[in-house]
This record gives C-alpha cells, structure tokens and sequence, in this order.
C-alpha cells in the first residue's frame, strides 16, 4: 500500500477545515500552481498580533488542498510573529508522508500564499522564492 | 546505425526492444510509459545516429570547405530531403529547421504575423488549442489590434463545423488549428476545412505536433500553407522541430531572426537575405538533431505510418474499452474511430495529480495529469485537470492492462 | 559518465584521448582540427551524458508527476545551476535556454528592444561584430527607427576607444559588442567598457560566444547586462544555447515566444507570464542538450577555465611565431598577448578558400575560410576572406606544424 | 600533388580572360555566393542570336575565377541557343579536376550567373535553382 494517502490527508481533501472566504479579511493572498494548474486563496482575519480568523478556496490535489487545511488549522490563534516562522518542514511534518519533488509545489502552495497575505498585509518582509539557488 | 528496412508489421513488442529506456525500472517496477503525447521515447538508431556523429563528423556546417564539414553539411541536409519527403512536401527548402513546434509557429506569428495582420484582421483558432497555438496568435492580436474567434468545442469533443463556416464568412486572413487534439485525441477533418478556408481567402496554420508522429500527413494533399512539428514527439531528439510553408509564401515572408547564415550580403546598416530555408535558420544550427530526426524518420518509414496508425487505433479502442469499466471513470472527447491514441480521464473525486502519483508509485506507469497546455478547453469543460494516457508504436495491451490495475489501486486508496 | 575531478595542469595530449573524432582521417591523413571558433568538438562525457539521458530518463520536463519525468527535469535544472555557476550568475533563473548565441541575442532585440528602444535611439556597436550581433539590432534600428553607430577598429585590430567614449556622450540606450573577436581574435576591454557605458547610461549586451568557452567568465565582476553564448562553441551540444540576464531586467521584459510552459494562466483571449527562466522559454525545450551542456561545464572545469586560457595561449603565441615564417604570410589582428586562440592570414595570392581546400586534402588540416561571418570587419581590413585556424583545450604544437607544412604546401602548388 | 590546381587553372586564375565590362552590354547579371562571399558579374553583348562580346568582373577562389574565364572563352561567338544548353558538366570538363561538393558553388557561380543574364535579357526562361530535391 502506497504510503502517501493516509486516511487523516483524505479526511482533509475531503473536508477541508476553514474552507471559504472572510466578509472583512484584514490579510488577503492567493496564487496558482502555473505547471499543474493548481490554486489556493486565503484570508485572515489578524487582530492584536494574533491570526483570529482563516479562510481558505482552492482547487488541486490531495496534497495541495490537505496541507492549506491543515496549515489553516495550524495558524488559527497563532501570534503573527509565530505564523511568520513557519516555514516547509513545519508543512512536510503535518502531512507526515514523503513528498516526491514534483509534489513539493503541491505541498506548499499554501504556505507561499500565506506568507504573501502576511507580507502584502505589511506584516513580512516579501520572500523571494530562490530557495533552490547558490 | 541506418535503420534496416522492417517487415511492415513488424509487432510492438518487437519494436519495443528498439527503445533501452523501455526496460528500465521506476520505483521498483518496469517502467510502462503512457505519455508519448508529451514526448515520445527514442529507439538505439536515433541515439546512436547523433553520438556517432559527433564521434565522427562534427563540424559547423554550410560554411567549411574541408572533408568534415562538407560531410556534416551533407548529413544535415540529407535529413532536410528526409523530412521533405515523410511530409511528401515539393521541394526540402520548404522544410525549416526552428526549436519545436511552439518556436515554428512564433515563427510564422512574427514574421508573418506582423506583415501581414493589420488592426481588425481576423484570425480564426479553435476551443481545443494548444496554448503553443494560442498564446503567439494573442501576442500578435494585441500588438496588431487584431481579433481572434474560436471554433467551439462539442460535448463529444469535436469542433462545432458550423460555426467554423460561419467565421469563415467574417473573411479571417489565416486560420490556425491543430490536426489532432493532444487532450481530447480528436482528430480534426483537416483536408475540408483548408478548403473550406481557402474558398473563404483564408491562409491556413495546421498544428500538427499530434498528427506528423502518428498518421501519415501529405501537405500537397492537404494543399495546408504552414505545418509545425516537434522531433520529439516523434522518435527524435529534443532541440529541433520543423515548419513546412509554402514557398512563395515563405519567400515572400521577412525573417524572423538575424544573424550568421540567414544573410547574403551585410553592410553595417543594411543586409540582404539568403536563399530558403537558411532565410530562417539564423546562427548554427541544430546539427546533431536534425541528423537525429532524420534517422527517426527512417525508423518510422520502415514501420509504415499506415502501420502506425493501424497499431494506435487498436490500442486505443483496446484501452478505452478496459478503462470505461472502472468505476467512477469518465474519459472525454470522441469515440476511438475520431481520434489518435490518447484518452484524456478522471476518476471519482481523486485529482489527476493524486491519481498520476500512485499510478507512478504502485505500478509504475507514468501518464501525464493536468491543463495539458490546453487551459480553455479545461474550462470548456469545467475542469481543472485530468489525467491522460497516450500511446505510440512501441505500446502493448499489457500497458494498458498496467494501467486498469493501477486505476484501481487508486480506487482502494482513496477509499473509492 | 560523470567527469572526475581532474589534475589542473592536464596536458593537451592526455586531453585528445577524450575526443573520438580526434582520432579519424580524412583523405588517409589523421584529422587536425583547428576550427573550434567555429564549432569545437565533443568528449565522451558531454556524448554520453546525452545518450544516457535517451537511454534512462527522457520524459518531458516541468509537468510531469511521475518518476523519469521528475529526473528529467531535476537534471536539466541541475545542468541550469552548473551553467549559472560557471559564469557566477547571481540565481540559476538568469539562465535562460536558447537555440545558440544568436538566438540569445534575438530575445533581446525583440524582447528588451521593442520595448525599449524608440524612434531616434541609439544603438553603439563596433566594427568587429559577427553578424548575430549585427543584423538583429539593424532589424530592429529599422523596425523602432532607431540609429546605429560603430565603434572603428585600428588597424591593429583593437577597438578605437576614444571614439567609443565619444559615442558614449551621444548617451546610446544599449551598447553591444564581442568579447573576443571570431576573425582577428582580439580580446576587447569589456570590463572597463561596460563600466563606461553605465556611466553614460546605457545598457550593455556582451557577445561572449568566443570568450565563455576559452576564459573564466564572471558577469558580476564584468557587471555585464546581457551575455549570450553557445554550447556547441564549449564543447557541448548543437541545439542550445544561453542568454544571461540581469534580474530585474529578465524579469521587466516582456516574453518573446509564446506558447507552453512560458504561461502562468491561459484565458481564451489573454494569458499571465510564468516566473524566469520558464518565461522565457517556451515550447518543450532542449533537454538532453541542456544535460550534455552541463557536462561539458563540469570537463571545462575540471580542466579550469584559467588552464585553458593558458594553454591557447601558450599555442597561439608557438602558431604565430611559425606562420609567420612562411613567406608572404599575412597575420591580421593583435599581439599574441591580446588576442584569445584565434589566427586570421592570408596567404600571397592563394585565395583563402584554395589554401583551405589544399590544407584539407594535402595535409588533413581543417581550418576555416571567407569572411567568418563578419563582412563589415573584412571590408575594413579591404578583404574578401581570409583562412583561419583556431585553438582548443585539444590543440597541441604538432597541429600548428602540420598547418605550417600545409601552408609550404600550397606555395608550391600555386608556384609561389 | 594534389589533382586540384592544374597549371592552367592557376593560369585563368592569374590571367582571367575577357576581364572588365563592356560599354553597352545588352545582357547583364551578377550574384555572389552568401556563403563564402565570391562575387562575380558578367556583361553581354548578342547581336544577331550571337554573343559578341563577354566580359566579367569578380573576385574569388581560383575555381570560381578560373571557371568564369574559361567559360567566357567558351560562349564567346556562340550562338544563344547553344549558350543556353550548356550546363554542370561543360564546366566541370573545363575544368578537368574533380570538385568536392563544397566548391560546387564556386565552380558554378559563373554559369549561374550567365544564365541569369540571358533571362534577364528575355532570352532564356528563369531557372528555379532547386536541382537538389525531388
Ligand atoms: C563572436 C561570435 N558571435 C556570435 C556567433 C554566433 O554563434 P551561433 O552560430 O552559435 O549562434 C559566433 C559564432 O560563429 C561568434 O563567433
Ligand atoms: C497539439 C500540440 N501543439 C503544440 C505542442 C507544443 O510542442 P512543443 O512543446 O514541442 O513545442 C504540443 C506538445 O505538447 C501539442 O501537443
């Protein structure tokens, strides 16, 4: 049996926590997947240093929409200063599985639209995604 | 490193043993290769035609007058002649050596393009384009004030002709279209509808990355005025692919590119051009690949293209016919007499990514999931992805019955 | 198939055995190839490294989930990052892939130049460019309306420096030139040039076709905007080529093909850019060439770019002491101090296509003759062609004599 | 010895006959190959279905000079019909020596050239140079 479909990552795609949207969202981001089409928006409601609210839309595969339920699960009621170290293995040690390279995209899709909320909102300085380099 | 002329039925599982990648392992597992669409294998005879080469030939070509480049020279346009004539084309200067099928129809896009669309000219695509064949023709639109309209999509997948003959009446200058759907596998009448185009003042543009690999293309049959293919996609090397124009077309055609070998005479200010097809093939040229595609062109002409076809069809109406009876399993556009040898799917509620990654895993077959570079035709049909397996002449029912184990495997996993 | 780390100080001789056709004959004579300006010749690493891939990994890169599909492009990427630290690039999404130098050189006319250059702007060259890096920016100058002066070069061969300076208050938008010269070999001051023209506010595009394979090459020590190169120059394949760009310029140009893999989101009517390197390379790219470029980064470097430059030193200095010898031989160009691997002559009379075709067949020497795609440089120096020899990592003093042999030769045929 | 530079190649090369242009030529053409950059240029003169008077002007190898002043003395007093048929292989016997295929063009620039002239002229119909296909 395949290691990489637990039930808990099934019960998430199936029934993703936080899915929607904010009437008022104070920190807003989104972004798509250009290679596989996949794509993610989230909200947050952020209130005296502290995530109070998370919503988050998508579309993709298990490994994309499991990982933004259960980083939205992960962040609700975090300190901004806390949500803003988050960082892959905190994603990779939440899905507990191993993910191939083609998957790493998937799986942390939404820890990039995350900290995008959090730097468009002013809260983080704007990352520069070149981690693969020199 | 010639091919040998094959026995004309030579069976897949013979020709199987012609491509070392096809015994490899993945994860453990033969490797069953489902996504020829994407890029087709290679067989010993290209790979062996482009090493030997550069073990014994290399040399910059057109310009040398010693033994080794006269002999590169000869090879490269030995295979210009051989590409000329797999697509029956009238003379090789038609025959002009670009990157892939996306740089050969920029090409046309660009040096075409820009003589000859003028603001409000129209250009006709369709709803099942090849982002190759859609996102050049929107940048030539936008910067020329043209317009584009697009020849709907059936729920069978098919082209919806009537409004074609419609479009047509709004007089478009060209019409550009791919021969064979690389999602839906449709296969697009394309003989009527370049008269069809003709008889309406139009040039016509066939995307024939899906067609050139898998059937037999006869461009004086078709009477088409530009044809665009990847090696690739056709037993041969990645780096080069082909557009086919007509020739006074071409000739009348700008370059597109400046540069060494497209010249004839260059002043400081001002420069004249060289003859066909080098007008073209500015700068050193893909050398090693178009010997490489030569020699996958002989390998597909001892097959027969007839023979390939025949094989995909076979295979094809084989494999939907496994796939149709897995549960939950919807495969889109037309039956398997319409279409070449891809099956674009979906399965329950598992996303094609999921679905290509225990495929991959658990049984070792590898199929394409996703847009497909066709994202309009996903939403065409409201999907976001799907999971697609294609074949070619090197595929067995065993692939496909590699395929049906996986797809359950798949079932079991997400609970399905 | 990966290179070992090999003793800094190899020696030519040892070298030789890693390149097969090294070893062939022509007219019964042993080869002697001494046109590597024009294209060099390949080791076992870089042909191997290619059939391997054919053999074991082919797949079509960046959209596949499935095991060879996710190798393919791991070493594809893996060939960008050696490239980018071969020249010191910043990021490895400078590195863009390209058809060879010319392409290179296009995307930047059309891309960055379209969108920057208006109608009265101007363009400094010089007088000593290929015409890859000529005709693009006379297209273009056309097209935009634009001027283009030249820097003139001495009849030493070096650039007139102060008339640059000159140009330069006109305060041109891009200034384009050779690294090193394919005709006199003369190595230009770029360094100092490109910190002239950012000082008089211009961009500037180096040419380095000749000077990556033979020298260490550093764009931010050079500080350079633009450099385009060719692999098969460096002992890497046909078919690929690269454009390094400054960020922040790669990333404010608009795409130059469209078509797969350069998109973001596709609409019907309208589509958004993907991130660098990806925008700028559209359609399936040339992936096994790609790999067999980043082999023959890894044999330059186990060699070391410093040794190399030596070496050809070291042999242009012997070559031009010996050729000078040979009476009514005509060496054009600078002092061996200031020229990379490259000798242009003439030889009395003996038209240099004649002395090319005597070398070739008297003595197995292959070198190049005409006017090295360089017609304004030739017309400056009141030539219709000369015959050129040009050095490599491989080249060792016995090749020099045998063309100083060749040259007695053909004296005596022409009676001379 | 190489077969390639006979004496009397080398003779036509150094003292190419029938050099320069006429006053009133009543057919005239020039080309040069791209690739190596040879140029060559001929003047006519026909008077009553003869060529008169030939001169041509270049620069180039010694096969393609040499091909283009043998060929002027050989078309010279013929009459257009017998010019128009001649072809490859006149020259190539001209010219005695085997040619490889990269010097093809040099030997047969000049006959390129003259025939061009004669269509310019109205007295021969265009060729279409595509001798290598199909
Ligand atoms: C200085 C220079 N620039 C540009 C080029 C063009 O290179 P390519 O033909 O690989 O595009 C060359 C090669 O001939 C060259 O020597
Ligand atoms: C129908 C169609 N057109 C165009 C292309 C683009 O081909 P390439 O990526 O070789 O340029 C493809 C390949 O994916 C295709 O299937």
């Amino acid at each position: 049996m395949s290691m990489d479909y637990r039930e808990y990552i099934l019960d998430h795609y199936r029934n993703p926590r936080n899915y929607g949207t904010l009437a008022h969202p104070n920190a807003h981001a989104e972004d798509s997947n250009p290679l596989c089409g996949d794509q993610l928006a989230i909200d947050l409601l952020i209130e005296e240093d502290l995530v109070k609210e998370v919503r988050f839309q998508g579309r993709g595969c298990a490994i994309s929409q499991a990982a933004a339920s259960m980083l939205s699960e992960m962040i609700e009621g975090k300190s901004v200063e806390e949500v803003v170290q988050l960082g892959k293995d905190d994603v990779l040690d939440s899905l507990g599985i191993p993910i191939s390279p083609a998957r790493t995209k998937c799986a942390f899709l939404s820890l990039r639209v995350l900290h995008r909320s959090l730097a468009l909102a002013g809260l983080e300085k704007p990352i520069d995604n070149d981690e693969e380099d020199q | 490193m010639t091919t040998v002329q094959q026995p004309a039925t030579r069976s897949a599982d013979d020709i199987r043993g012609d491509f070392p990648i096809l015994s490899r392992l993945v994860h453990g597992k033969p490797l069953v290769y489902l996504d020829s669409t994407a890029s087709s294998q290679k067989p010993v005879a290209v790979i062996e035609a482009m090493s030997q080469y550069y073990e014994t030939t290399h040399a910059n070509v057109h310009r040398g007058v010693y033994e080794i480049s006269e002999e590169a020279t000869a090879k490269m346009e030995r295979a210009r002649v051989k590409v000329a004539r797999f697509i029956n084309a009238r003379q090789s200067k038609q025959v002009i050596f670009t990157r892939n099928t996306t740089e050969s129809i920029n090409l046309v896009a660009y040096s075409w393009g820009y003589a000859n669309i003028k603001a409000g000219d129209l250009i006709v695509l369709t709803g099942m384009e090849h982002h190759s064949n859609l996102v050049p023709w929107q940048m030539l639109a936008q910067r020329a004030g043209a317009r584009l309209e697009f020849v709907p999509v059936t729920d069978d997948g098919l082209l919806q002709l009537d409004v074609y003959e419609q479009l047509l009446q709004q007089q478009p200058r060209l019409v550009a279209f791919t021969h064979m759907s690389n999602v839906l596998g449709t296969v697009n009448p394309a003989q009527e509808m370049i008269a069809q185009a003709h008889a309406a003042g139009a040039l016509v543009l066939l995307d024939a990355a899906q067609s050139v690999p898998h059937m037999p293309v006869d461009v004086q049959a078709l009477d088409v005025d530009f044809l665009c293919f990847s090696a690739h996609k056709m037993l041969g090397p990645t780096g080069i692919g082909v557009l086919y124009g007509k020739r006074d077309l071409l000739e009348a055609m700008p370059p597109f590119m400046g540069g060494g070998d497209m010249i004839r005479t260059v002043g400081l200010r001002e420069s004249t051009w060289n003859d066909l097809p080098w007008k073209f093939e500015a700068g050193t040229p893909a050398i090693a690949e178009a010997i490489g595609l030569g020699a996958a062109v002989d390998y597909l002409n001892a097959i027969g293209m007839e023979n390939a076809r025949q094989h995909e069809q076979n295979i094809t109406a084989y494999a939907m016919e496994q796939v149709q009876q897995v549960p939950g399993l919807i495969i889109y556009g037309p039956g398997a007499a319409r279409r070449g040898g891809v099956i674009s799917f979906t399965l329950g509620d598992i996303h094609p990514h999921d679905l290509a990654s225990i495929l991959d895993q658990e049984v070792g077959v590898a199929i394409r999931a996703g847009h497909h570079c066709a994202q309009p035709l996903m939403e065409r049909f409201g999907l976001a992805a799907t999971a697609r397996a294609s074949f070619y002449v090197y595929t067995i029912t065993d692939d496909v019955d590699m395929l049906v184990k996986g797809l359950h495997k798949a079932l079991e996993i997400f609970k399905l």
